[in-house]
């Protein structure tokens, strides 16, 4: 494999990199912080140059289905194209901020459409809260005991109407909140304070080569 | 029997459902405990009574929580308002879309009340950036980081504005947002200001991110829905709405503790069968 | 109640009912329905948004005579060699570039959020305050250090460690039932919203 | 003072780890590894669906390189190490990502997994392998993830990365559909419904552990000593200031600034 197409360039400019922004970040002050605002600026930059990676996954996955006549799906793949067409079309022909101007085709598919998708997951959480109740917050030992222990505590600290039927409820569903639940947190954070550190070890090592589109 | 164990799912989908959507049609007005929380929030703010003194309302708030925090925000926006000789002033930041929000909660509450633009109450400019530098930016200098109101009127032509030169003039600091920018004001506002009175409003999810503060940053918070009802109590507010909801929130809950207990009992049960059988 | 306001509340209604039907009846053509129009829909729109905002970001420093922003451009094209046969291995410049930098800002603050502080709140004295305080501050230490130890790996989890990580489960189940039993609040309110929204403003009924 | 602190606390860490790494790369030391569960789940996973005949899922919900950059990107490590197990034992597979940038990298991960197990053809053929993009993480994503799963026969799935408020939504969808589900978490948020309603879970450290595992390359096992010299190290520093603080009177806010 030629030099160019190894991994070391790759890492080269990783170091590079990371060298820059941990410098600006541990010593502000020096112009390294200009160079750090810059790649900052870049990955938004890089972010939205990608963008349109998304749209073409998309598009190409309902062409498929469409040419190969899926069955139930082809028609509601059309649909989706012109959906994507009508809202591409809006969102440039109608000029910059179309997107958030009331009036347009676009904003009026985003307010009165798809923004509902937002409600649509509100809605089956609701639901499916209570199926987890039933189904998956079972006592079988002592440590799915104080699962459920925990759960039904909070949940008469939160109720309106918990308070009111002893007013232990709510203080022992505080307590659990603010000592095991803060505590249990922080030791997580800790945990992946650690986990980030060994990655990155990895990473600059060139072991961890997923994130240049390389497997092992 | 057979036909309930193959639908329970559908079964409680629709229990929950009917939970929260009967006292729409039958109020039930079940009774609700006022928390020292709430009681903390409201003696903060009715201290202030009388001092002329003004209210800071920072606010992010992006539409898909307003449902949340409506309640509480027109909670404690109608509680200043009907204080005597307290202004209020609302600082939008970072969330856009917040800023007609809270207008339209402005609106249907100061009609009534008879409240004057740039006299009792303002809204200032919007700051666009992320909330630490925000509120970095006031700390450092207040007058200089607004130019106008919302409106676009100079800030020095607002009666309101006459007295307030830094934050140290504000009776109270109210930081409203749903839940992630909390620790922003425990680091950036507070080191800077620590003698500051500081009051948080939130979702009930957020209040994972404000627990660590209460009691050393905020003297008191108010999130969910639930807290809005008890204040309005408190106060004897004519509005109804958070109440109401309140009794279907309830309802939920029972539920919810009803399906915890149910599905446990199942669940003991089919271990005492097992041990049973073999 | 206009009737466009209606229909138009209508197709909000439909996108929901047909993500409900997933769950009250199975996968069918009306929740198909609704996942093409959301995916296809939301994709688009970001699409739009994001590329007006390389407007603000590319375009208009470049009027100004800012060059620094070509650079990023072109190697965010360079992604686009994916498609290419040949060229494909190109396309791990830009990876890199852009991974890179993502994950080098998180890794800077790594030690003052994920320890310093964490270390710092823990370490409260065991002194002083009630008899409340100091169980609260010795119950937080314990919690903290026996989960922390329970994500060790280099030893099997036997004697004093097994013990501990036990403890560690103890309070971890603990602390999640709690997180859980917090939720279920914000869930139902805005289930709440929802079923207002499909009674009230979409049917009248309330 | 708080960045000298934090950059002297890096640096030592950083040790740690070259050294965990130097013990096992250098001096060829292998460490005793406890087994978790849930990556020999993984493996089970595939053989069921091997049986079944129906498909392997991996997804990362909320992949985001520029907040959740080290989560989103140890995900995508996972999904190389999935796609190599579903290549070689010629599952159907389905890889979904709910961002472009990370598409670009599932893109170029799978396909490498492929070619390197001398599958190409079925990469190819969008019947075995398909990798898709479902709109970003916090909306479109879950909802057409719960479709997905109800109607392409999916025997597995494995789900990585950040997830955050949906975390609930996911678990349960793939109980709705009876998929055996994994999570492997290397995060803390809405980590309890992760617990509660998936049938393996891995959080936090396991899932960056995890990574390494996978590999059974000498330094990566190398940087999992690190990791444990790092976590006794905090803890003797928890306990070190608590004495210190209980003992003598001195609070940790001298020492600790930030």
């Amino acid at each position: 494999m030629a030099w160019y197409r190894s991994i070391y360039p790759l890492l080269v400019i990783a170091w590079a990199i990371v060298f820059i922004i941990l410098f600006s970040y541990y010593c502000p002050g020096t112009s390294f912080d200009i160079a750090y605002s810059i790649l900052v600026r870049w990955s938004i930059i890089m972010g939205s140059v990608v963008i349109a990676v998304g749209l073409i996954n998309i598009t190409i996955n309902s062409v498929r289905e469409v040419k190969k006549r899926a069955p139930g799906r082809w028609h509601l793949a059309i649909w989706q194209l012109l959906l994507i067409a009508i809202t591409l079309i809006s969102g440039f022909a109608q000029g910059k901020g179309s997107p958030t101007t009331p009036g347009t085709i676009i904003n009026w598919l985003f307010s009165n459409f798809y923004r509902y998708g937002d409600l649509a997951i509100f809605a089956l959480m609701g639901f499916w809260m209570l199926t987890a109740a039933f189904r998956a917050f079972r006592a079988r030992n002592l440590e799915t005991f104080l699962f459920v222990f925990g759960a039904f505590f909070t949940l008469l600290r939160n109720a309106p109407i918990g308070g009111l039927i002893w007013r232990g409820f709510p203080v022992i569903g505080q307590w659990l909140l603010s000592v095991p639940y803060i505590a249990v947190q922080r030791a997580l954070l800790i945990g992946i304070g650690v986990g980030i550190l060994t990655y990155a070890a990895r990473y600059f090592i060139g072991k961890e080569k997923a994130a240049f589109g390389r497997v092992e | 029997m057979a036909f309930a164990q193959k639908n329970i799912r559908r079964i409680i989908y629709i229990l929950c459902a009917i939970s929260l959507v009967i006292t729409f049609f039958l109020p039930l007005n079940l009774p609700i405990a006022i928390s020292d929380e709430t009681r903390k929030f409201y003696d903060t703010l009715e201290s202030l009574e009388g001092t002329g003194k003004a209210v800071l309302v920072i606010f992010t708030i992006p539409p898909a929580f307003w449902g949340e925090m409506y309640h509480t925000m027109f909670s404690a926006l109608q509680h200043i308002f009907l204080l005597k000789d307290v202004k209020l002033v609302l600082v939008p930041v970072f969330a856009a879309p917040g800023v007609g929000l809270v207008n339209s909660l402005l609106r249907e509450l100061y009609n009534p009340l008879n409240k004057t633009y740039g006299v009792d109450y303002v809204m200032l400019q919007f700051i666009p950036s992320m909330v630490g530098p925000a509120l970095a930016a006031m700390a450092d200098n207040f007058r200089a980081t607004f130019q106008t109101d919302i409106r676009g009127t100079p800030i020095d032509k607002l009666p309101i504005m006459e007295n307030i030169n830094t934050l140290d003039d504000f009776g109270v600091v109210i930081f409203a947002c749903p839940a992630k920018e909390h620790p922003s004001l425990a680091v950036v506002l507070y080191p800077r200001y620590p003698k500051m009175t500081y009051l948080a409003i939130c979702m009930a999810g957020g209040y994972m991110f404000i627990a660590p503060y209460l009691g050393n940053v905020y003297k008191a918070g108010l999130w969910g829905i639930t807290m809005a009802a008890e204040y309005q109590q408190l106060f004897g507010g004519p509005y109804t709405a958070a109440r109401q909801q309140c009794d279907g929130i309830s309802l939920y809950h029972i539920l919810g503790l009803l399906m915890l207990v149910l599905g446990n009992i199942i669940g003991f049960r089919e271990i005492v069968k097992k041990k049973g059988g073999s | 109640m206009d009737i466009f306001q209606f229909l138009t509340n209508t197709l909000g209604a439909a996108l929901i009912l047909g993500f409900l039907s997933l769950i009250f009846y199975r996968e069918n053509i009306w929740s198909r329905w609704a996942e093409y129009s959301v995916v296809g829909g939301i994709v688009a729109y970001n699409t739009v948004v994001t590329i007006w905002t390389l407007v603000d970001y590319v375009v208009n420093p470049l009027m100004a005579g800012d060059l620094m922003v070509i650079p990023p451009v072109i190697l965010g094209l360079l992604v686009y060699f994916q498609f290419s046969r040949k060229y494909r291995w190109i396309i791990g410049f830009p990876l890199a570039v852009m991974s890179t930098i993502g994950l080098a800002i998180s890794l800077a603050g790594v030690p003052l959020a994920n320890f310093i502080v964490m270390i710092r709140e823990t370490a409260i004295p065991l002194t002083s305050g009630t008899a409340l305080d100091i169980a609260n501050a010795v119950t937080m230490a314990v919690a903290v250090v026996t989960v922390v130890s329970y994500f060790t790996f280099t030893r099997e989890h036997t004697g004093v460690l097994g013990a501990s990580a036990k403890l560690a489960r103890y309070f971890m189940m603990l602390a999640f039932g709690a997180g859980v039993g917090m939720q279920l609040l914000s869930v139902c309110t805005s289930l709440q919203a929802v079923l207002q929204f499909l009674l009230r403003d979409w049917l009248g009924l309330l | 003072m708080a960045h000298e602190q934090s950059f002297a606390l890096f640096a030592v860490f950083m040790l740690m780890i070259a050294y965990g790494m130097y013990r096992t790369y250098i001096k060829g030391k292998l460490p005793h590894i406890r087994r978790l569960p849930a990556l020999e789940a993984i493996d089970e996973g595939i053989g069921r669906a091997l049986e079944t005949g129906a498909k392997v899922h991996f997804g990362v919900p909320n992949a985001d390189l520029a907040r959740y950059a080290p989560a989103t990107l140890l995900a995508l490590t996972l999904m190389g190490y999935v796609a190599k197990k579903a290549a070689k034992a010629g599952v159907p597979a389905l890889y979904t990502v709910s961002s472009p940038r990370a598409l670009v990298i599932a893109e170029a991960v799978v396909r490498e997994a492929y070619t390197s197990e001398g599958k190409l053809e079925d990469y190819e053929n969008p019947e075995k392998v398909n990798v898709r993009y479902l709109g970003m993480g916090e909306t479109a994503y879950p909802l057409a993830l719960a479709n997905l799963l109800q109607r392409e026969k999916i025997a597995t799935s494995v789900l990585s990365g950040f997830v955050g408020k949906n975390m609930l939504f996911l678990g349960e969808s793939h109980r709705e559909a009876n998929t055996f589900s994994v999570l492997i978490y290397p995060e803390v948020d809405k980590v309890e419904f992760g617990v509660a309603t998936f049938d393996y879970v891995l959080m936090a450290q396991e899932a960056y552990a995890a990574g390494a595992l996978i590999t059974k390359d000498k330094a990566q096992l190398g940087s999992i000593i690190g990791s444990d010299m790092i976590s006794w190290t905090t803890i003797a520093l928890v306990i070190v200031f608590l004495i210190i603080a209980s003992v003598l009177g001195i609070p940790t806010k001298k020492f600790l600034v930030g």
